[in-house]
């Protein structure tokens, strides 16, 4: 089954890559763009979902800056 | 003394470490990720580098390596721990060092000569140094930028545990931390590369003393 | 698509297409020509510029191994060589800047490790149209961070280069990558497939892919509108495998498991494998279907010209290839025997034993050779008729030369090589900033310095001047850190050689440097060609990029810009 | 409104991190894993959901090399 991680940086914490974006954006005529993060996409083919809840947490998000969230998508 | 350091795939600050521990005065023994033994160094370094590309984030795959399993034994027992830019990410990722290093606030890889301020003289990597005393050090890195909730910043401070500080901060790091230890203080990590300046020929030798404390620290227990 | 339609797309002539019948005797087929078309490239052929680059002198004192290999090798003393090159990057650039530019310092890091040698420098020599276009800094900004990208994670240090801007690179960024690599000069190793039938060919590194699929014919093509629909074919760099790759060839060769290595570029297996046959004058048999692949339901055809970056090609005795496989698994690399070396002098292709191609060897590696036309440009007259007197004169000089160090063909580079690591191997003695780079060799007093040097501007006004200035600068820039000046690489850089105007700036740029080459004593042992360099606003200016090298005996006694002490004197030297 | 934007590899561009990330993983004790991809998620607060594509193939994703998607979240 594939599944779907999203990982994203925790509320608070400095997200450098999002402010450079939302700084880009204005420069390229796009205005009206409040907040914006950037995270990470893991798409994932497993045999069980078991151990997805274990992979997030040991290893696909860092628990000191991220949080996470994984769905089944096929 | 025998030190040892670790040889991740990706790891390319590898051989300047063993270089740097030669010139030292110890004996460089190279530590394969892949072999879960330590083969009874005294002091480990883990290098600076991309282990595995930095891939997913830095250290985060590395620090499930086999050699990491003894090597955090030999780190809770006691035993002196150097990591070293990517070192430093595989320490934080192998939760031996509190916080986390983020993207540089300039979103860019910065390299370059930063002074810093030595902050601490109790650990074994700093023992040689004078508190307070000002190196120059290079940086190289995209992710340096140190992090950790205020609570675990505070506490850092308030027991010395803040061992290098910048004076010129490359990076966005909270509280101008370029290194840090742990609670035992003989885990240390820093950002910047000491190594890279323990040559003469290389014009500064500012970083050499780093390895010769864990030696004299050696010295004084044998 | 017709036979004629079939190579005119894949950038053959008429003309081309009848010697190719001719030499096979018989049509080709799609891989068949496909294989022409890529060895026949001025990338990889030097159909254009073969007659022009033998007026460079090659030889010298100090060459161990001039041009012809993977990368040229010159002696430093006590038993230690430098192997090195230069190549373009252009046009992949221009599509895809950072990943252009990444897989172009792969490229080159891959030729000096073919030569046996550990890279230990990199420089780069940039070209971009002015600032003040959105695209153009696009391009500059991901290009630096693509050639960051990759040096800083393989580990190989950036050590210095050259940028300049100017409108004739506007749509045609020039993106030059130069490596420096270290070696005991009784190792060179050299990616001939000799030693003779039975041997087997090895494939190891990264799986492949349809990556890049006719990117080398489309590295010689002028860019258009049209390219733009190409570009799904973009060729990724993973410095991580390129990081393994680097430690396992070395590795392999140290323990003596291999007897040639050629690294894997345009028209990927086959290209690489009819050069090893052509230049051991033997043949090789290729098995497709056991090339490790990433992709599914991949065509015979395509796996053997796929380009598929961090990959290389080896030779191997029978008997050390379960030890070879063994070496690769240790730093995790795909490896796995594709093939063998056989007697007939051809390339043959098989998939599943099924014969899908066969050429002579040699065939390939004849490219046609064309001497073009020469013919003065009118642009001359007019850019000679300038008048400098004629210039007024500033009211405040000091605002002037304020501005003037502000222009970004003046101004700092910091915010360029701060980008890149340049001290990474513990080697580097001067960091860039100075005029040239130098490094030592670890347990020697030996050292080396480099440095990468040409003016557009100048090849443009005056190509035979400007080709010889560059030479010269790089000699001067070595100079001044205290080095003896050795030998360059060059880079070709120039806009289409089918029109007399274009092709006149390259041979005059190729006379005025070889001029200084043979006054200076600095025979040129290596270098690259990217012509077409236009876009449909015209040509790029003339820019041959010369990348020098040169030796200490006593890397303590280099000098460095800056002044040292209050009270010196300062002295001019020159006119 | 909030919009979430997911951006990954395209099909047949080498994506080292998945390729990296996958190999590792049995060593990690985490087996039973077949493709792993890593893309990006980028989330943004907007005005109005008009110029999100231009955003993306604008900005966030690099046409060339990337895909992407995006869905209007809140
Ligand atoms: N693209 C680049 N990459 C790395 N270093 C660069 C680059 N461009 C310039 N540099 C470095 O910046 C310094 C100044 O460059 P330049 O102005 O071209 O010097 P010069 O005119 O003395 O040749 C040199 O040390 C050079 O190596």
């Amino acid at each position: 089954m594939k599944v779907r991680v999203l990982v994203r940086p925790k509320r608070g914490i400095l997200d450098p890559q999002g402010e450079a974006v939302k700084r880009a954006l204005p420069a390229l005529g796009f205005s009206g763009v409040g907040a914006v993060h950037i995270g990470r996409l893991i798409e994932l083919e497993v045999e069980s979902a078991d151990e997805v809840e274990g992979m997030c947490r040991r290893l696909l998000a860092n628990p000191t800056t991220e949080e996470y969230e994984w769905e089944v998508v096929s | 003394m025998r030190i040892g350091v670790t040889v991740f795939p990706g790891s390319n600050c590898d051989r300047d470490a063993l270089h740097a521990v030669e010139r030292a005065g110890a004996t460089p023994v190279e530590l394969w990720h892949a072999e879960a033994e330590l083969k009874a160094v005294d002091a480990v370094v883990v290098p600076g580098g991309f282990s595995y590309g930095d891939y997913l984030r830095p250290g985060a795959i590395a620090r499930f390596a086999k050699v990491m399993g003894p090597l955090e034994e030999f780190a809770k027992g006691g035993g002196p721990v150097l990591g070293v830019c990517n070192g430093f990410q595989v320490l934080l990722e192998a939760h031996l060092l509190p916080g986390a290093l983020l993207r540089n606030t300039g979103m860019r890889f910065v390299s370059r000569r930063v002074r810093t301020r030595i902050e601490k003289t109790d650990t074994p990597w700093t023992a040689l140094y004078g508190e307070g005393e000002t190196i120059t050090l290079p940086v190289a890195h995209n992710e340096g930028n140190y992090y950790a909730d205020e609570g675990t910043i505070r506490e850092l401070e308030e027991e010395g545990r803040v061992v290098l500080r910048y004076l010129e901060n490359p990076n966005g790091s909270a509280n101008d931390i370029a290194g840090i230890c742990n609670e035992a203080r003989n885990v240390v990590g820093l950002m910047p590369h000491p190594e890279r300046v323990s040559d003469p020929a290389l014009g500064s030798e500012e970083g050499l003393r780093v390895f010769r404390s864990v030696l004299a620290a050696a010295g004084a227990k044998v | 698509m017709n036979i004629q339609e079939t190579y005119t797309s894949l950038g053959l002539s008429d003309f081309e297409y009848d010697r190719i019948l001719e030499l096979m005797g018989r049509p080709p087929n799609y891989l068949e020509l496909s294989l022409f078309s890529v060895m026949w490239s001025e990338h990889c052929g030097y159909k254009n510029s073969r007659p022009l680059l033998r007026r460079f002198p090659n030889t010298g004192p100090r060459v161990l191994q001039g041009p012809g290999e993977n990368a040229g090798v010159i002696e430093v003393g006590e038993g230690w060589a430098l192997a090195f090159k230069m190549e373009s990057h252009n046009h992949p650039s221009a599509v895809e800047p950072y990943e252009g530019a990444a897989t172009g310092v792969g490229g080159i890091i891959r030729d000096v490790i073919a030569m046996g040698a550990r890279p230990v420098a990199l420089l780069n020599a940039l070209r971009f149209g002015p600032l003040d276009d959105e695209r153009n800094r696009y391009l500059f900004r991901e290009v630096v961070r693509g050639i960051g990208g990759y040096g800083n994670a393989i580990g190989v240090p950036t050590v210095g280069g050259e940028v300049e801007f100017s409108p004739a690179y506007s749509g045609n960024p020039l993106v030059n990558a130069m490596c420096v690599g270290l070696i005991r000069a009784d190792e060179v190793v050299r990616a001939k497939a000799e030693a003779g039938e039975g041997n087997l060919v090895v494939l190891f590194g990264a799986k492949t892919g349809r990556d890049g699929i006719h990117g080398a014919t489309f590295a010689s093509d002028e860019l258009t509108e049209e390219s733009e629909a190409k570009r799904s074919n973009v060729q990724v760099g993973d410095p991580f495998a390129g990081k393994m790759l680097i430690e396992c060839s070395l590795r392999l060769l140290e323990r003596n498991l291999l007897v040639a290595l050629q690294d894997l570029g345009a028209a990927g297996i086959a290209s690489s494998a009819s050069e090893m046959a052509a230049r051991g004058g033997v043949g090789i048999e290729l098995d497709a279907e056991k090339v490790p692949l990433r992709e599914e339901g991949m065509e015979a055809w395509e796996v053997v010209i796929s380009e598929s970056q961090e990959r290389m090609l080896a030779v191997v005795e029978p008997e050390k290839a379960d030890e070879v496989l063994k070496v690769c698994e240790r730093y995790e690399l795909d490896a796995a025997v594709v093939g063998r070396v056989t007697s007939h002098g051809e390339l043959r292709v098989f998939d599943n034993g099924e014969p899908i191609g066969s050429v002579p060897a040699e065939a390939l590696a004849d490219a046609p050779v064309y001497e073009r036309e020469v013919r003065r440009p009118a642009y001359l007259d007019g850019a000679h008729r300038f008048d400098p007197d004629a210039l007024p004169e500033p009211d405040d000089y000091n605002e002037v030369l304020l501005r003037m160090l502000a222009h970004p063909n003046l101004c700092s580079r910091a915010s360029v090589y701060e980008q890149y690591d340049s001290e990474v191997g513990s080697d580097t003695v001067v960091r860039p900033g100075a005029d040239a780079a130098v490094l030592r060799i670890k347990g020697t007093k030996l050292g080396f310095a480099v440095t990468a040097d040409v003016s557009g501007r100048h090849c443009y006004l005056d190509p035979r001047g400007g080709g010889a200035a560059a030479v010269a600068e790089a000699y001067r820039n070595l100079s001044c850190v205290g080095a003896e000046p050795v030998a360059l690489t060059d880079c070709l850089n120039f806009g289409s050689p089918e029109k007399p105007d274009g092709y006149y700036g390259l041979s005059e740029c190729v006379d005025g440097m070889a001029e200084a080459c043979e006054v200076l004593g600095t025979p040129v042992v290596s270098g690259n060609v990217s012509l077409f360099n236009e876009t449909e606003r015209g040509a790029i200016y003339p820019t041959p990029a010369v990348g020098m090298v040169g030796v200490f005996e006593d890397v303590s006694r280099h000098a460095t810009p800056g002044f040292k002490r209050e009270g010196d004197m300062v002295v001019h030297l020159g006119d």
